[in-house]
């Protein structure tokens, strides 16, 4: 029956996630964007509280929650909100954990998951994304073929984050039955790095291009069949932090808007804003809803193609838009960075873009 | 968290879409071209059907009754509303029942008053409520009420003339229904002054004075009312005669059906646009299209991604509908959220009937489908029960945390 | 040089087109979308200002005036600006003249436009608009293949504007080479022409589908070669009628949003109201100039492709969003057809469909 | 009526579009990369290029500057500032040159004081001059500047505190430039109090307090200033210090010159979003791909219909901003269209760098191109020189016949 409201887990989960980003992740969010780095205690912190690696199974030495898309968006709005790359950073874990968990065999559990149950943060990566553009994110052009008992890596891929620090990435490629999901262990040879990526924004996540020329791998390292689901899981966590920048941006413009006056009254005051302020609020609830509801079709198991790709294009529009008029609401005080307004808005334009930032 | 429909939703929606699909679609070209005209055929059903089963009565949006049920009640009747105006927004609109004149009996009457004039309401022949608060010169601004009251024995006098009155010629002239008039107790005092009054049919000194000629939702009468020197009982006052600043809060809890009906008028503007959607999928169909929702850009078509993004407006649209019932359901307070689904989905249906008459082409702008009367029957959606502005200035101010003197 | 300014005929001619136009079609304009009927008298009248016939050579008995497609849109949105329906159905003759001044040779010119000398109102028309949907609007499915000494013509065609009143009509179909422009008279076997249509707009003016079934014509009635170009001549009378549209809806809304009262002001003085009158306002001149300069291009011969296409496109979507936002500020007003607001956004919705409706 | 560029507009604008290809795009990703340093060889030989060619000083925008010329001498300034725009938006504002504070002395000033600060400007070394307006607590609403002149002898005392200035350092630090300060002689009079003063480098009392961090043009100094005590010449003052009404009229004066001023920062928006179109269309040629303009909506892709609207909105803009300078170039009267360019194409910028970052993946998103800072410089123009909700307000007002008091 239809239900809005997260349960009584889900809420305890967000508020402690979302006292942790506003408290943490939002202080340290332009002093990491300006550096490139993600402070290591702050890894650590999130890394304590468990929310990248709950879902390992017992059995591994983990938690054994039971993996759920819709607490996965909740997780990666609230972080989001606080700093998207502080918040990409401490759930790279996720981009490992999640497939293994979902699709891995015992044995591929026992083997990758066992690097994700130490005390110590421990990165994840998955290499999705490819220096192309205008092609469809499940049109892989980096391929695996089966050779023997490995499989074949040949391709390049590009914003692949932690890769220089992950024990493991995972390597999406184009198999001949499908997409293949194969965990490739950190020094494979075959497997470059290359230096760090300068992009737009989020600039305090590690991100690399790497190239994988003739990269074996295992083919017992292939994560059960067809992995685009996990692709999709992927988009629906990259419309939920899309969330976060959006509500971060609409809430500081709204404060801002509050406190600012111009022509006798606060800006916020004036029906230009107020309106733009609306609007703003109405995407972000409709963004939130659709992916929410993306994720709740991943989690009951039902074909969500189109779920999903609603979720993620109308969370990137919504994004782009809603910290846009962040900017536009501050006006030239928007445009400088003692505001954060400017980072959200670099941060929000990549949405269109990501693939293989977030998974849930 | 679910986003499925419960077993009980589903077989409603099933029934009233067989409804929508059976008795308004085979109609609804015809009650579109002879405005003014009455589908008395489809209301005599509709009554019987409403009749025989009181729950049914929900499907004719009437949120305000405070009847128990289950916690997903309000949603059910947004599904419903949803599929009857899938069928023809215009007719729904007509199907005879208390409507608004009788939610705010239900919010504001006394008991007697409600078994009065809604205790066998669905008895006899088809009868229509009304409410009636426009008037010439105001539109959203509804404090300006010019319209009389004046107290003179046992009656109330009632002065004015009144415009935008949904189904106000059905509920006076073509059956034993009521229209509830916004009417002043003394101009100068503003909004607590302003009273509700029951006016049944058959009260001399109201008129009828014209059917508005519209662009759409034809076959739903707008009525220009006026009332001259019209009498009626004063037990016929909803809430107290006090104009102090307590009576007030009469006007506000009027006020706060809003939050009540704006889901329904949402729900509204949903089925047309999903009537939309659905005509272009036949067509997509009937080509051998099928949208690729996973290509990029090179491989997309324009055609492909204008159905998608008419798709996610309608569902996002949807999604902030269902949430404000849920709330409604769950007793919680939802003024924000009901203006949020109202803003979206007016604007929604908007644009994509427009966007589906644009794909269509001549298909899409001639007479001999329907999608272009959906076009217009989509824009009422955006003005009604508070315009597009008006909902954004109430999501403003929830937002901000303003009161309406704070931001107007 | 650059500029943007009327010559002096130019403007001699706007003033007396919109002045014709604001006192004749405006007021006749919604008992003429209720009867379905465009007065004959002010057919003449326009017949009698000479806008339609005006190029039509000495040699053929007309002014002789130098064809020009820029003065074709002052014409074609001073005229759309009073009434839509009204100025296709008095334009209508320039569907037939427009082609034949342009690309007829002399046998031509003189055996058709002879119809179009009288002092009497003569319609033209044009078969373009096909009744299907998505395709390109030069993807015609009509064919005329060469037989002989005829054309053989056949395929439907819609929304032909006067189809059954007029002499001659431009059939608009694919031969082997292009497409051709036919001249085709009235009561030619094979030409069948359906009852009237009913549409969402357009509710004045007397359209018709048409069959042609091997409907022959003689091939001395080839207009040219490739008549490309006529149907871009088209596609800009339609912008420019598209923007007298939208001028008519925002100047209506302008004036009612300055005499209507609410919440202690005009409404006009409320920014939400304001800002959506400039914003309609930018985009009605946005719109001229862009059909402008596809009109110039069109007159200077250059390859209008790009012009003509983006001026097409971008006015139909302007009308659509200022006609729209027209009813929005009237509210319940603009909904009921006491005001002119919901007429104009019913034929405002046609834009992105017409095709073959005017010619400049 | 015509849309050819004349024979001199072609010349200047190949010339320009050289300059801007060979000088500015090799180090613009140096000087967004490295915010606050100078681009000394570029400044040294765009002073060397406008002073041997006092003409060449237009392409610097300098609309208000009286000189006799052709009637196109506004339209040649917007393209060529396109162009230089087009290299990088950052540097282009970065130019040596009398910029708005020379504007203002043009505008405002005395033959002596025209002679004295812009006779022979464009000797010696490079020279910025800069306009201080914006104060931390206000931005559009300028009525309320609260750094104050008081007369003192022969001299005007100045204190207080402007953000926002453009040039600032350089006019000040780094070269023998001037900045032109606006400063009240009375804040309770509001607008007529507010005069124009003109601040030398080297003035004592006067330092540049902080660089701003930016999103985008970050090649261009955008500094905080602080006057304390700042002594400056009686006859630094330009205009009147009478603050009757008449006095009020240089304020308006003053105004007036965004008429000039706007549609060249609209010009500079259509370099950006030419330079996003270009890049756009270079990745298309890579890519074997051709944009089919007349193809229909089951044939077209998303990607071609995504950069047809880039064009579009990019010709809209610019031709919009073309007709506000050919009517300063006939002598008439532009506010209305000045502020229609300037919103428009400030939207137009944002949009079409977005779309095109958008659209091109991790090429758009990365920073070994620049398509990113184009879309990191566009945002501004959406926002100085009047933003984009001041424009639309002139609009409005302008099409509505209100007055600032009617409309706000």
């Amino acid at each position: 029956m239809i239900d809005f409201h997260l349960d009584e887990e889900q809420q305890l989960i967000r508020d402690t996630v979302a006292a942790f980003a506003r408290e943490r992740l939002r202080p340290a969010g332009h002093e990491a964007d300006d550096s490139g780095e993600v402070p290591p205690a702050l890894a650590q912190e999130a890394w304590e509280l468990g929310l990248a690696q709950a879902t390992i199974p017992e059995a591994c030495g983990g938690f054994g929650q039971e993996p759920s898309a819709i607490t996965g968006t909740v997780i990666a709005e609230a972080l989001a909100e606080g700093d998207l790359s502080i918040a990409a950073h401490v759930l790279s874990p996720r981009l490992v954990i999640d497939p293994v968990v979902l699709l891995g065999n015992e044995q591929q559990q026992a083997e990758i998951l066992s690097d994700y149950t130490g005390e110590e943060f421990t990165p994840g990566s998955a290499a999705l994304l490819e220096p192309s553009w205008g092609n469809s994110a499940f049109d892989l052009k980096t391929t695996a073929v089966l050779d023997g008992d490995d499989y074949v890596i040949n391709g390049d891929k590009c914003q692949v984050a932690l890769a220089a620090a992950s024990p493991w990435i995972i390597v999406y490629a184009a198999a001949d039955n499908g997409i293949a999901a194969l965990a490739v262990r950190a020094g494979t040879p075959g497997l470059d790095i290359s230096e760090r990526e300068k992009n737009l924004g989020l600039n305090a996540l590690d991100t690399r291009e790497i190239q994988l020329k003739d990269c074996r791998v295992p083919a017992s390292m292939r994560l059960g069949g067809d992995a685009s689901d996990l692709i999709r899981r992927c988009r629906v966590a990259q419309s939920a932090m899309a969330v976060g920048v959006g509500k971060a941006s609409l809430e500081y413009a709204c404060d801002y808007a509050k406190e600012r006056e111009a022509f006798g009254t606060m800006i916020a005051q004036k029906q230009a804003i107020a309106f733009m302020l609306a609007e703003m609020a109405i995407e972000v609830d409709a963004a939130r809803l659709l992916g929410q509801e993306a994720a709740w079709k991943l989690d009951t198991g039902g074909d969500a193609v189109r779920e999903v790709s609603i979720a993620k294009s109308y969370a990137a529009d919504a994004v782009m838009m809603v910290t846009d008029n962040g900017v536009q609401v501050l006006g030239g005080h928007g445009f400088v960075r003692d505001h954060p307004v400017e980072l959200w808005a670099r941060n929000g334009r990549g949405f269109a873009i990501f693939e293989g930032l977030a998974s849930v | 968290m679910d986003f499925s429909l419960s077993e009980a939703a589903l077989q409603r929606r099933e029934l009233i879409h067989a409804v929508a699909e059976n008795m308004m679609r085979p109609i609804s070209r015809e009650f579109d071209d002879n405005e003014h005209s009455d589908a008395w055929d489809f209301f005599n059903t509709m009554w019987e059907f409403t009749s025989a089963s009181p729950s049914d009565a929900q499907m004719t949006g009437d949120p305000g009754s405070k009847k128990k049920g289950p916690s997903e009640r309000t949603l059910i009747a947004a599904i419903q509303i949803e599929e009857l105006s899938w069928g023809d927004a215009g007719l729904y609109l007509s199907i005879p029942n208390p409507g608004l004149g009788g939610a705010a009996v239900n919010a504001a009457g006394t008991p007697e008053q409600k078994k009065r004039f809604l205790g066998d309401f669905h008895s006899g022949k088809p009868r229509w409520a009304a409410m009636a608060i426009t008037e010439p010169h105001f539109g959203s601004d509804s404090k300006q009420v010019a319209t009389t009251a004046v107290r003179d024995g046992d009656e109330w006098v009632l002065n004015g003339t009144k415009i935008f009155c949904t189904s106000g010629k059905r509920a006076l002239e073509d059956s034993e229904g009521f229209v509830v008039v916004w009417a002043t107790l003394d101009a100068s005092k503003g909004r607590p002054a302003i009273k509700s009054f029951i006016v049944p049919a058959g009260t001399p000194g109201v008129t009828v004075d014209k059917l508005e000629h519209k662009m759409g939702i034809r076959a739903s009468d707008t009525a220009v009312i006026t009332l001259e020197d019209a009498r009626i009982p004063a037990d016929n006052l909803l809430g107290s005669a006090d104009i102090s600043d307590k009576g007030h809060e009469g006007f506000k809890g009027v006020m706060a059906t809003f939050d009540a009906t704006r889901p329904i008028v949402a729900a509204s503007a949903l089925g047309i646009a999903q009537a939309a959607v659905d005509f272009v999928t036949d067509a997509l169909v009937e080509a051998g299209i099928e949208i690729r929702y996973e290509a990029g850009t090179r491989e997309m078509t324009v055609l492909e991604k204008d159905v998608i993004d008419m798709q996610s407006q309608l569902q996002a649209a949807r999604l902030l509908t269902w949430r404000a019932c849920n709330m409604i359901d769950r007793g919680e307070r939802n003024s924000r959220e009901a203006s949020m689904c109202k803003s979206k989905a007016g604007l929604a249906v908007t644009l994509i009937t427009q966007k589906a008459v644009e794909l269509l082409g001549p298909l899409g702008y001639s007479r001999k489908n329907l999608l272009e009367k959906w076009m217009r029957d989509a824009k009422i959606n955006d003005i009604f029960e508070g315009t597009q502005q008006i909902n954004l200035m109430i999501v403003a101010r929830s937002i901000l945390g303003y009161s309406s003197k704070e931001l107007n």
